[in-house]
């Protein structure tokens, strides 16, 4: 059962027994006139209604997992830069919350230390957002107030879209669209608009210069990043995630493991790693609010939500990043049989996430002109180089194979 | 009228102001950014239309490249900071 | 986008305190730049006319808030000179002692400051981390964590406690270590030697006409070093070297800067082995204290960022008439557009870091 | 170079006068005003560091004392290595305290100077840019002088 037949079900469950019911009700109550909720319920009773109400379901099941994912991910990513800098992290739980409402209170504590604060801290999350929304809005006065506003819309949006597109497995999946995977990177490359008219907007050089960064390292990351997209593509012959994860399953490498995209396609996998890292901007690639220089970048002058939205929109592009990733090489939500294929999928993100994770603690940032020379100089020659490897396993291997029957390699 | 019809009108409307604005806007930056919109308005049009892959490809090439257009005008006009000095 | 001005600080992750340094840049090349400062004046010496002598410690230990007893300690040796006070042989050991673990824990608070400039957070806290261990020890002969106020004119304020060697020859051992770990992910590091090799380079002759001195200058090979060549206390019977780094010939870069303070500490840690090891019994101040001073003196020692200097006249009466300071930072900072001329934004916190500012000291 | 041939060498120089060695590597002398500049000039070779430059109000005229130190041992104490210094005073006049500016000689002496004209109001002739450097633009008077009337300032500082 795919997450639309299941939606499919529960959407023809309400319309019949909640949705139709209440339309029909308004309908009654205003007979003299002609009711758009009558024309509403009949809609509904129709299969295209139906679909709709679907697909209205599984996108926000789908959004509500990867909402989900992001609170997860951003708490991974305390916990673990945590204990990589020898201490202990957010410990916030919602006892500890209640006896410090006691203790403010000005009452006897009636806890001991050590069981008081000994939660894993995932509130911590909740409570920053909490403290986030209940901040003040600041616009600057010279700033360009309708670009200001924008900015912050478009970044946002495009992430949080972004959270609907990748399919946790082949069934569990909120969008099919054929060209799915450039439908993601099409939705990643609108957010540096973002990011510039934000930057520019702030009427703040810092701001400024960090847009720029980040129009510059679009520039020279996007162009490699697709082309080791493209030996995948081209291997399977598809834009669709659940084709490229199949192709992946077909071949068997040593002792009859599957041979996913990592082991053809190394080169591949390193550039397209290196390049999601700078998409997603993450250390050592975050130049564009290299806090050391230009304070925050782009995002100096945003306070309260808005910055909150964008932190959660860069974990969100993270997430998606690491989600492609899997797809393309890793063999998307393939694995042995008792786990669930979306549970696979999941962990592979996450093993890939702690594995960023594990570099932006670990490893200081960049220069500007040392990432532009990576990337044209060092990405670029070696994503044609893998293009050029694929190619050779299409179209030459398959005419030497003919010749020569050789053990199931490759 | 067709639900599909209505929405081409709608779409088509707000194609046409984005460009309206991108005419006579006063800011560069703000043109481009209506620009942009216009590029992904359109791509709505072909998804409309059936053609889904164009589409995508119209927000990848077409709306990608808009933050170079806004990188160009950036750097080659010259802006005053509001309140103070060139930039 | 034409030449513009960009004003970091004086609220700045780059500036370590409060100044100002104007940055013209085009594009993201620096053409020019004007540091400011002022942000942080007190008028110590202002302040330290209208003080009498003794009093005036407490002014020295807050000139530098990472690596006060230095500064007191130069004060107090050059008032010694003044007032022609013989330091007793175990209090100049205490001193020595009390030095070097004040530069190890400035040289950590430097390590620490310097990795978010490049990025790297988690290099802050690691060496943070290790400073703390150094405050114990500082906390424990003169009872507080960051204004010591230990050493004294005459001597230091009280005996070494009880196991203090002990426990510091443990924390010694166990910051060895830790130096050790840190080559891998610091010195080792491609991100770490592409951010700092060959970024703010200067000669050695450059640096001896800017004024720059200490690790700095050492930095560029030049064997330099008043605990040997002005030496004062008991640097000279104890057994140590003075640690050179060059990153080519004759000029340093951020990256021998950084290892000459890393071999530093790892001297520093010598030092302090070979204090106890010699150490006699005694007195810990000297008998005969005066109030009053007439003359001048001039003295010169080596502070955690440099030469620190302290030029005192007295005219007979219990304060000083003039009492000039010289901040090794002062004359560095000065020369900040010569050495930065022509690298990138991104260069400027890697360059100002690496030379370690500290702005209590420059501002006075 | 021993330091007592150093002292032989100077005694010979235009304006010095009053030559001792106060220290066992610290040489004192004084200098007239007018051939400062000269005498500066022909010490670069040895004394590649402008250490310290302090202005003192010796009420009612100035004292301004130069310290120059010796890195590169061209100038030795006996046989130890110790660092030589000279120490170089230079007495002015109380209505016109100005003196040749030594910033083109020794880059180090620039931020020296501006601020002993701050803090004391010497003024240097031929400096690059003698501006405040440690109090605001426009600040009123020059406080380290003895005579300086402590007031508060209505000012936004």
């Amino acid at each position: 059962m795919s997450l639309f037949t299941a939606c499919r079900s529960m959407a023809e469950w309400t319309a019949e027994y909640l949705l139709i019911p209440i339309f029909n009700f308004q309908a009654g109550l205003f007979p003299p006139f002609s009711n758009p909720a009558g024309s509403v319920a009949d809609w509904l009773g129709t299969d295209g209604g139906l679909d709709t109400l679907a697909w209205t379901y599984a996108v926000n099941i789908a959004f509500m997992v990867g909402m989900t994912n992001l609170i997860l991910v951003i708490h991974l990513e305390r916990k673990i830069a945590a204990r990589i800098q020898d201490r202990r992290g957010p410990m916030l739980s919602l006892r500890s919350l209640r006896e410090l409402k006691e203790d403010l209170a000005g009452e006897a504590p009636t806890w001991k230390f050590k069981d008081n604060y000994s939660g894993i801290g995932i509130i911590q999350n909740l409570v920053d957002g909490i403290k986030a929304i209940t901040k003040e809005l600041i616009v600057p006065t010279k700033a360009d107030r309708f670009l200001f506003t924008m900015g912050p819309i478009i970044f946002i949006s495009s992430s949080v879209f972004l959270l609907v597109l990748f399919p946790l497995s082949d069934r569990f999946a909120a969008s099919s669209a054929p060209a799915g995977l450039m439908v993601i990177m099409a939705a990643f490359s609108i957010a540096p608009i973002g990011v510039l008219t934000s930057g520019w907007a702030s009427n703040n050089k810092y701001s400024m210069i960090g847009g720029m960064r980040s129009a510059a390292q679009l520039m020279a990351y996007e162009i490699p990043l697709l082309l080791s997209m493209a030996g995948v593509f081209l291997l399977a012959g598809s834009f669709d995630p659940v084709t490229i994860v199949e192709q992946q399953q077909e071949g068997t490498w040593l002792f009859g493991l599957p041979m996913w995209n990592i082991i053809p396609q190394f080169i591949g996998f390193i550039v397209f790693m290196i390049c999601i890292l700078a998409e997603v901007e993450r250390v050592p690639f975050d130049l564009p609010e290299a806090e050391a220089e230009l304070v925050e970048g782009w995002t100096t002058e945003y306070s309260g939500i808005r910055y909150m939205l964008f932190l959660a929109a860069e974990y969100i592009r993270g997430f998606a990043g690491a989600a492609v990733a899997t797809i393309l090489f890793l063999g998307g939500w393939a694995g042995p049989w008792p786990v669930p294929p979306e549970i696979w999928f999941l962990i592979k993100v996450y093993l890939i996430i702690i594995f960023w994770i594990f570099i932006r603690w670990s490893v200081p940032r960049i220069r500007t002109d040392q990432i532009l020379e990576l990337g044209w100089k060092k990405l670029l020659p070696l994503s044609l180089i893998n293009i050029l490897i694929v190619i050779l396993m299409v179209e030459i291997y398959p005419y030497f194979s003919n010749i020569i029957t050789l053990p199931e390699v490759f | 009228m067709d639900l599909v019809l209505l929405i081409f009108w709608f779409l088509a409307s707000l194609i046409l102001a984005s460009a309206w604005a991108v005419v006579n806007g006063n800011d560069i930056v703000h043109s481009v950014v209506w620009l942009a919109t216009v590029f992904l308005l359109t791509a709505c049009l072909f998804i409309i239309a059936d053609a889904e892959f164009l589409a995508v490809i119209q927000v990848l090439v077409y709306v990608g490249a808009i933050s170079v257009v806004i990188i160009f005008g950036i750097m080659l006009t010259k802006r005053t900071l509001k309140g103070g000095e060139d930039v | 986008m034409a030449e513009m001005w960009i004003s970091m600080g004086p609220q700045h992750p780059m500036t370590h305190g409060l100044w100002t340094l104007k940055v013209k840049v085009d594009g993201e090349t620096i053409v020019d730049a004007d540091p400011e400062l002022g942000y942080l004046h007190r008028s110590v010496e202002k302040m330290g006319e209208r003080r009498k002598y003794f009093m005036n410690t407490t002014l020295t230990d807050r000139l530098c808030y990472a690596s006060s007893t230095t500064w007191t300690h130069c004060y107090t040796h050059t008032v010694e000179e003044l007032m022609e006070v013989e330091v007793p042989v175990r209090a100049q050991y205490i001193r020595t002692i009390m030095l070097e673990l004040q530069r190890l824990a400035s040289h950590l608070m430097w390590a620490g400051a310097y990795m978010p400039d490049l990025g790297h957070i988690t290099g802050a806290l690691y060496f943070w981390r290790d400073r703390e261990l150094f405050l114990n020890l500082l906390e424990l002969p003169s009872g507080s964590r960051l204004l010591y106020n230990f050493i004294r004119i005459g001597g230091v304020k009280r005996d070494l406690p009880n196991g203090f060697e002990e426990k510091t020859e443990r924390i010694l051992k166990l910051f060895e270590q830790r130096l050790d770990e840190y080559s891998d992910l610091f010195e080792n590091s491609k991100i770490f030697r592409m951010r700092t090799d060959d970024v703010g380079k200067f000669t050695a002759e450059q640096a001896k006409n800017f004024g720059i001195t200490g690790p700095n200058l050492r930095g560029c090979g030049t064997k330099f070093d008043l605990r040997k060549h002005d030496t004062y206390e008991i640097y000279e019977e104890i057994d140590w070297d003075i640690s050179t780094r060059e990153a080519g010939p004759g000029y340093s870069d951020c990256f021998s800067r950084y290892m000459v303070r890393i071999d530093e500490m790892k001297e520093s840690v010598r030092i302090i082995r070979d204090c106890f090891k010699k150490m006699p019994a005694g007195a810990t101040l000297a008998s005969r204290i005066p109030v009053r001073a007439h003359g001048e003196a001039f003295r010169r020692t080596e502070d955690s960022r440099g030469e620190a200097m302290m030029y005192v006249v007295g005219d007979g009466s219990d304060r000083p008439y003039r009492w000039k300071i010289k901040s090794p930072m002062f004359t560095t900072m000065s020369a900040c557009p010569h050495y930065l001329k022509g690298y990138k934004l991104a260069d400027i916190p890697a360059i100002m870091g690496s030379i370690d500012i500290c702005i209590g000291e420059t501002d006075k | 170079m021993n330091i007592d041939e150093f002292m032989q060498q100077l005694s010979s120089s235009k304006g010095v006068s009053n030559i001792s060695k106060i220290r066992k590597n610290t040489v004192k002398l004084d200098l007239t005003k007018e051939e400062s500049l000269d005498f500066f000039v022909s010490i670069k070779s040895e004394f590649e560091h402008c250490s310290l430059i302090s202005a003192i109000d010796n009420q009612p005229d100035f004292e301004l004392v130069y310290h120059f130190s010796c890195m590169n041992q061209s100038i030795v104490v006996d046989d130890s290595n110790c660092a030589v210094m000279l120490e170089a005073h230079i007495y002015l006049k109380r209505e016109a305290p100005s003196v040749d500016s030594i910033a083109n000689i020794w880059f180090g002496a620039d931020w020296h100077e501006r601020e002993a004209f701050d803090l004391m109001g010497i003024y240097f002739i031929g400096h690059p840019d003698l501006r405040r450097v440690l109090l605001p633009e426009g600040f009123a008077g020059h406080p380290l002088r003895k005579d300086y009337v402590y007031e508060i300032h209505e000012e936004e500082w």
